[in-house]
């Protein structure tokens, strides 16, 4: 893969641009890394840098395909992935397989990480065991040691909520209840009033998108965020935008990002603001910032070389407006998680000021530590 | 007693797809999609002309019957004595459309709609907390469904729609205006999907992809029911509903799959559905 | 002693939700006999062919085939133990040939129905007896049109055709004449008889001028039960049956049809 | 002639789809008057039918009812001026009991039979007014059809093949019943296999072949052409 | 006709030499094979709705299941790829044994739906099957060597091996059409009381039909898992069945090339749109099949033939061509 000295370095950005996930990350995803590009110089090593994008449309095969066709037809220097951790595992595959830098932004699955690391794969913005230790263990200390969890019936849900009930145990706190609806229910109800019956501190949703959105609306119908806590372990910004403060009001979520966590990021907040009339959430900020961070690796690397670019990676420290942290020899970015409270509708005095922040968990707690790793990489 | 809002919902549904499917041999995979627009229409007249909730569950099936109705004449009227497998295809394909340009224009987390004040809050009825939207959905979705059922079985206008399902050209040769009718059915048929959209709004998030959620499930309780019984598909929908709440309850791992376990059970014993007639 | 009557009903009851439609019917047929049955509109007759092929399930009572009991079989089943009959209403394979018709029915006879590996050459062996099938109806000339073109009265011949393709020991035709030209009505009598060596007929008519110039014996159905029974002269002249089926004058009647 | 003239074909074309039946029909029907079409199998008398109710696919020429142009109407217009077409094949709705059906064609002039006449004409209908339509036997569904239409008061009956099937009690007390319709001042149009049936019946007759008129003779003039009725019908 | 056999001949022999040659003109082997898979798929199909008459909405259950069996064989258990595929295979026959006995109670529209609702089921046990990886699919299926012998981790070795298996597939088709078993099924779409009449116990041909149909389409879901080295829940999905009506309707329901061709637009189009147009996929999908149902009824091949049809019939002067008939396929071209 010797490129020609004047040869573009192409970037692929793959993500679900039309379906379900079109909102937290989408063609606003891919924008980022155009801006992130641009705000480069659009120039790296002299050569010109091309960004692509493409819509998986939610499907493995196409993700793939696309992927392969991209490496082997456009000599494409690195690839990053969007939301679904199916499509990011099949093209994890395909990276590692032509051995290009591959970062996973939206896909939450920890198996890029574990059984399915490779040398090439960059987790990046955050994964699911992260967020339920961060909820659970933040919360836990603070006082809410009982917990329900109402959890999508299917391997991601069981996941999420495994994590958390880990974690919950791990601080001192017990489940005193579990309960778990099929994908896309959209009738709550009955969920809901087991969960009122068991006087738990904090119900905990082990499940996303509709699924959540529902379950949320339902939980405030039926007045349950008045006797408990209600926990997000999987909620994006927009998510809280689109059912209201109203709806939400006392959530509790764990994020890697928030528009509104300092000066840099009100910046870049404002500018996609601008664009888009809403604010960016932590995965367009992220694709943002893996980018820029790839392209100062290839700067310091001198090469767009896939294995000198992935030693730079892993030996260069990020610190941008998006987060500070580092690449471990797994392929998981280590960064500081935070768990944020969503404001209720007096407190929050400008558009999208939605949350307050509870509390900052440090990144070495809140991933899986490196002794605790699946992957094969860093096992001895 | 919750299964029976779900349920309100089925029926509603199922009692759309039934009218449509047992006047017209038409299946209306478009009906989750309508639905979905019904919610949108609510949502959107009242974000953008402050129309009420009340003025809402009648414009709403009012613009989303005057869309079927454009659909009707536009298109499904050239599928007439085709095999009625187009006339799904053709509705499916509609149902991608409009789901894909509603999630173009407003993403996918979707809206809130706010419960109408004069229902809000809720009553304790000892055992358990009935919201009081809940209990006028299932109210609500009576009445229509009743009175929908009479139209057709006991009217004149119900016997001129269930013939010309049959042979609308001799119908129609009998002086009947059967263009106009079927146009006009198919409209109330989306009507009635549009009404259980704003019924929907204010408990679930008004999102593109709530119709495709819902309509396979609807399609199950059609079958159960007895595809084009009117009266089928109404208790049907109830009844699923409870049952299905019920599963929630008891054993809520198979709530997804109970009511297709249900259809199939009920197909080997009933061919033709609880309320249908044998073929 | 039963080996005389191939079909023989003992107490054949159908009763509609109250309403008897066949009421006790005792019926034999004779081997090789044409055998008409007759009676006005909605005597039960075509409701009686149900019950023989399976179509319907009885009420009460039994049919007996060939002296088996075969009250209880399926449709399919009883088809190939060769009872076979014509609708009432014309049935054909429309986008099929008239020859692909015929051989429809002769293809079952080779047992290879579910050879799905085998080649449809196969079955060319059997377009030779498919014409000369369709030379008995007169449809040799239409063997490779498709059938939807056919006009009615052909597509009855090819029904026809078909039936007999299956060979069968006893057929039951539901008005063959019916909407054929006069020409038709002639010619498909003619083959009935024709058809009838070797096998025997059950047939419901209404055309008098077919029904006494070929049939043996005639059953008339009245109200789901026989009120007659017996040779054309005899039973045309009982009372009970003119003022039921054929009507006040007799000449008239002639001249209906 | 011509003032009361109630249906007047020109030049009639009708296909199916690609298959051109009508070949430029001819005819006139005046008022009171009952006239038989003619014909083989295939030679386009349905057809003829169909294109007067607007039900085959494409048609040309001119089709004028009481002088009034109906080629370019929908059926439901061309039904309202007053006609009423009992189908070949019966159109009986399945999904209707037979008083469902019998009651379905909307009124379309104000002289029909009222239903207790029709129950009288036809009693097995009012025994099986409850069944569905379809599971009447094939006489009575036969009955039910025509029955239908005389309700509606259509003053031009466009009866095909309606002795097909029928005992012959049944069928004499058909010719009875158009004999009274035509004392009533009915006009009638009577596509019949079964010659014997139409001609005491019909005023003139017309003799279809090949989707064009052959032929035409008054009732007087039946004798005297018995060979071409022979030629074409085979009688 | 001999003059149209010839032509399909030749037709048939280009596509051949097309498909031989294609790794070498440029085109992508792996997209190729997943091509052969969707086009086999869509074929299976075909001989449901085109030559049996019934319309299936659950075929991703065939398709999808056999996806994840084959890949479970051959991940967890270490089978080797051909008895993994025939593994998948035999799971999707017994799968769709299952399904079409209760579905072929019903007819027309209902059997649609009854499909579809019971894939749907299938659909849900794979959601929460603790085997399927949930959303992330089973990912990492290894494709091992054939027999143990013959190593396929090239492409272009895996390529004509597809291709083979495929092409025999294709071939197997036709020959199922035009069988003594293929006229049967031509009785029951045309008439089928008539062929009850007949003697036929129509509903164990449907059954068999329906279970060739799906033996096949898990064929070309196991063959699929080989090819990309995943099986994911968009495999089982319903919008997967969808996608393969469309690729029957848009190519020619009732031909046996139309599937192939439509296939194959269908998968282009998919990864022609993924970089073009984000968000209007589902609308352009959406708006191919109106306009296949408005106005392509018979489909691209179905449309040619009918057309191919017309003009013989006009110089033929016959007339009465008859253009209502559904979808003329070529198989009636070596039928008399
Ligand atoms: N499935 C059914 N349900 C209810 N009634 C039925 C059914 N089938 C037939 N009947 C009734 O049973 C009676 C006998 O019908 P059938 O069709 O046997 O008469 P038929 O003798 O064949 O008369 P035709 O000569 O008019 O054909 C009729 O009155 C009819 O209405
Ligand atoms: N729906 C149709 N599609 C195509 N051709 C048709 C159709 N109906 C009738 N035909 C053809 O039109 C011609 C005239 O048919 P028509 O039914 O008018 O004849 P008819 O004189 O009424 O004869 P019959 O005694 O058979 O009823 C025939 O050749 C027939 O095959
Ligand atoms: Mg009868
Ligand atoms: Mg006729």
């Amino acid at each position: 893969q010797q490129a020609p000295a004047n040869q573009p370095v192409r970037i692929g950005f793959i993500t679900d641009m039309s379906s379900l996930y079109a909102d937290i990350d989408g063609p606003a995803g891919g924008e980022m890394v155009k801006w992130a590009v641009q705000d480069f110089g659009g120039k790296v090593l002299n050569r010109p840098i091309e960004v692509l994008t493409a819509d998986h449309q939610n499907k493995a095969d196409v993700a793939s395909s696309k992927a392969r066709e991209w490496i082997d037809n456009n000599g494409l220097s690195m690839l990053v992935s969007g939301t679904n951790s199916g499509t990011a595992l099949a093209m994890a595959k395909v990276a590692s397989e032509k051995k290009r830098p591959f970062f996973v932004i939206g896909a939450g699955s920890a198996r890029l990480t574990n059984e399915d690391c490779t040398p090439y794969t960059v987790h990046y913005a955050y994964d699911t065991v992260a967020l339920a230790k961060v909820a659970g263990t933040a919360l836990v200390k603070a006082g809410n040691k009982r917990w329900f969890f109402l959890t999508a019936d299917y391997a991601f849900g069981h996941s999420l909520e495994g994590d958390a009930a880990n974690v919950v145990k791990a601080n001192g706190g017990t489940v005193v209840g579990t309960v778990r609806h099929p994908l896309n229910a959209s009738d709550f109800s009955s969920f809901l009033l087991q969960a009122q019956g068991s006087k738990a501190d904090i119900l905990a949703l082990a499940n996303a998108g509709g699924d959540f959105t529902n379950a949320m609306r339902a939980a405030r119908e039926f007045g349950i965020n008045k006797s408990m806590k209600v926990a997000g372990l999987l909620v994006f910004i927009n998510e809280v935008h689109s059912l209201g403060l109203n709806n939400t009001e006392g959530l509790q979520l764990a994020d890697s990002w928030y528009w509104d966590q300092d000066e840099a990021s009100r910046k870049f907040a404002q500018r996609f603001f601008t664009q888009y009339k809403r604010m960016p959430s932590s995965l367009q900020a992220a694709d943002y910032s893996a980018v820029t961070t790839y392209l100062k690796a290839v700067q310091a690397a001198g090469t767009t070389d896939a294995d000198k670019v992935m030693a730079q990676i892993k030996k260069a420290p990020v610190n941008d407006f998006y987060t500070k942290g580092s690449v471990r020899a797994d392929g998981r970015m280590i960064h500081d998680m935070s768990l944020f409270q969503v404001k209720g509708q007096k407190e929050s005095t400008k558009p999208w000021d939605y949350y307050k922040l509870v509390t900052k968990v440090p990144g070495a707690q809140a991933f899986t530590s490196l002794a605790e790793s699946k992957c094969a990489l860093v096992k001895k | 007693m919750l299964g029976l809002v779900n349920g309100a919902f089925y029926a509603i549904l199922s009692l759309g797809l039934a009218v449509i499917f047992g006047l017209l041999d038409i299946v209306n995979f478009a009906h989750g999609a309508l639905y979905m627009m019904g919610a949108f229409v609510a949502w959107i007249a009242l974000d953008s002309f402050g129309i009420n909730y009340w003025l809402a569950l009648i414009v709403a099936p009012l613009v989303v019957g005057a869309i079927g109705v454009l659909i009707e004449r536009t298109m499904l009227r050239r599928l007439y004595g085709l095999d009625p497998l187009y006339g799904l295809l053709l509705t499916f394909g509609l149902a991608l459309i409009f789901e894909g340009l509603f999630r173009e224009r407003f993403g996918v987390s979707g809206q809130s709609y706010p419960v109408p004040d004069a229902l809000s809050g809720a009553t304790n009825l000892g055992f358990m907390i009935l919201p009081n939207y809940r209990a006028w959905v299932v109210l609500a979705s009576l009445v229509v469904c009743l009175g929908t059922w009479f139209l057709i079985e006991r009217t004149r206008l119900g016997a001129y729609l269930r013939a010309g399902t049959e042979n609308a050209r001799l119908v129609q040769a009998f002086g009947v205006n059967v263009p106009r009718m079927v146009m006009l059915t198919y409209g109330a048929g989306c009507a009635l999907a549009a009404f259980a959209g704003v019924l929907a709004a204010p408990i679930v998030q008004v999102t593109p992809l709530m119709g495709s959620n819902l309509i396979i499930v609807v399609f199950a309780v059609v079958v159960i029911g007895g595809m084009g019984s009117i009266l089928g598909s109404v208790i049907t929908g109830l009844g699923l509903g409870v049952v299905e709440g019920f599963t929630r309850v008891f054993y809520p791992e198979a709530s997804n799959v109970v009511v297709f376990v249900i259809m199939a059970i009920v197909l080997m014993i009933r061919p033709a559905g609880l309320f249908g007639k044998e073929a | 002693m039963a080996n005389d009557y191939i079909l023989e009903t003992q107490g054949l009851t159908k009763e509609f939700k109250g309403f008897v439609a066949v009421n006790e019917v005792d019926l034999q047929v004779r081997r090789g006999d044409i055998h008409a049955l007759i009676g006005p509109n909605g005597a039960g007759k075509t409701t009686y062919f149900n019950l023989l092929t399976k179509f319907l399930q009885p009420t009460r009572g039994r049919i007996l085939f060939k002296g088996e009991d075969i009250t209880h079989e399926k449709p399919a089943q009883t088809a190939r133990r060769g009872i076979v009959r014509s609708f009432q209403i014309s049935a054909v394979f429309p986008h099929m040939t008239v020859l692909e018709n015929v051989r429809a029915a002769l293809q079952r006879g080779l047992g290879t129905s579910f050879h799905f590996w085998r080649a449809e050459s196969s079955l060319h062996p059997l377009h030779e007896r498919a014409r000369e099938l369709l030379v008995q109806v007169g449809l040799e000339d239409f063997a490779d049109e498709l059938t939807v073109n056919l006009p009615y009265g052909r597509k009855r011949a090819l029904e026809l055709a078909t039936t007999m393709a299956l060979e069968p020991e006893l057929m039951l035709l539901d008005e063959p004449t019916q909407g054929m030209g006069h020409e038709d009505v002639g010619r498909v009598t003619q083959l009935i008889k024709k058809v009838s060596a070797g096998r025997t007929i059950l047939m419901v008519e209404h055309n008098m001028n077919v029904v006494s110039s070929i049939a043996d014996r005639i059953t008339v159905l009245q109200r789901g039960a026989v009120i007659a029974d017996g040779p054309y002269e005899e039973v045309s002249r009982n009372p009970q049956v003119i003022e039921a089926y054929m009507g006040s004058a007799d000449t008239e009647l002639q001249g209906a049809h | 002639m011509a003032a009361n003239e109630l249906l007047r074909i020109d030049n009639l074309h009708a296909w199916y789809g690609e298959s051109h039946v009508l070949h430029g029909v001819n005819l006139v029907v005046n008022e009171g008057e009952v006239v038989s079409l003619l014909g083989r199998n295939g030679a386009g008398r349905t057809t003829t039918m169909r294109a007067i109710v607007g039900l085959t696919g494409r048609r040309t020429g001119s089709i004028r009812l009481r002088g009034q142009e109906a080629i370019g109407l929908p059926p439901h217009r061309i039904a309202r001026l007053g006609v009423g077409y009992c189908p070949e094949e019966r159109g009986i709705f399945a999904s209707l009991s037979a008083q469902e059906n019998l009651m379905l064609p909307p009124a379309v002039g104000s002289e029909g039979m009222s239903v207790a006449e029709i129950y009288e004409m036809f009693p097995n209908l009012k025994e099986r007014a409850n069944s569905p339509g379809t599971r009447l036997s094939g006489g009575e569904q036969q009955m039910l059809a025509v029955a239908r239409i005389l309700r509606t008061g259509a003053r031009l009956l466009l009866l095909d093949e309606i002795s097909e099937g029928l005992a012959p009690v049944i069928v004499q007390k058909l010719a009875e019943t158009i004999r009274t319709l035509r004392a009533k001042g009915y006009t009638i149009v009577l596509v019949e296999q079964n010659f014997r049936f139409a001609a005491p019946l019909a005023d003139r007759f017309y003799v279809m072949e090949h989707g064009r008129i052959v032929r035409e003779f008054a009732r007087d003039e039946l004798l005297a052409n018995t060979a071409i009725v022979h030629e074409y019908l085979g009688v | 006709m001999g003059k149209t056999h010839k032509v399909f001949g030749l037709a048939y022999l280009a596509v051949a030499v097309l498909a031989l040659a294609a790794p070498f003109i440029g085109l992508y082997p792996i997209f190729l094979m997943k091509l052969l898979c969707f086009a086999l798929f869509a074929c299976a199909f075909n001989l449901l709705l085109g030559f049996t008459g019934l319309l299936s909405f659950g075929h991703a259950a065939f398709f999808g299941g056999a996806a994840y069996v084959t890949g479970w064989f051959i991940r967890s258990q270490g089978w080797t790829p051909e008895a993994g595929v025939l593994a998948g295979m035999v799971a999707a026959a017994l799968l769709g044994a299952l399904v079409g006995g209760i579905a072929i109670r019903r007819q027309g529209i209902y059997f649609a739906m009854v499909t579809l609702a019971l894939a749907q089921m299938v659909f849900f046990v794979c959601l929460q099957a603790p085997f399927t990886g949930g959303e992330d699919g089973l990912q990492g299926v290894p494709r091992g060597a054939l027999f143990g012998l013959l190593s396929l981790q090239s492409d272009l070795t895996l390529y004509y091996l597809v291709l083979a298996v495929v092409v025999g597939c294709f071939l197997g088709i036709m020959r199922i059409v035009n069988s003594p078993f293929g006229q049967v099924l031509k009785m029951i779409r045309e008439n089928e009381p008539r062929a009850i009449s007949l003697g036929y116990e129509v509903d164990r041909y449907k059954l068999l039909a329906f279970v060739l149909s799906a033996a096949l389409s898990g064929l070309a879901g196991a063959l699929k898992t080989l090819v990309m080295g995943f099986a994911t829940l968009s495999d089982v999905h319903w919008s997967m069945s969808g996608e393969v009506i469309l690729m029957s309707l848009l190519g020619g329901v009732g031909t046996f090339f139309g599937p192939v061709l439509g296939a194959g637009m269908v998968i282009a189009l998919q990864n022609m749109l993924a970089d073009k147009v984000g968000a209007w996929v589902t609308v352009i999908i959406g708006a191919i099949f109106v306009l296949c149902v408005l106005a392509f009824r018979k489909g691209i091949v179905g449309e040619w033939l009918a057309w191919r049809d017309r003009r013989v019939a006009r110089t033929a002067k016959t007339g009465a061509a008859n253009s209502e008939t559904p979808g003329p396929g070529e198989h009636r071209v070596g039928v008399s």
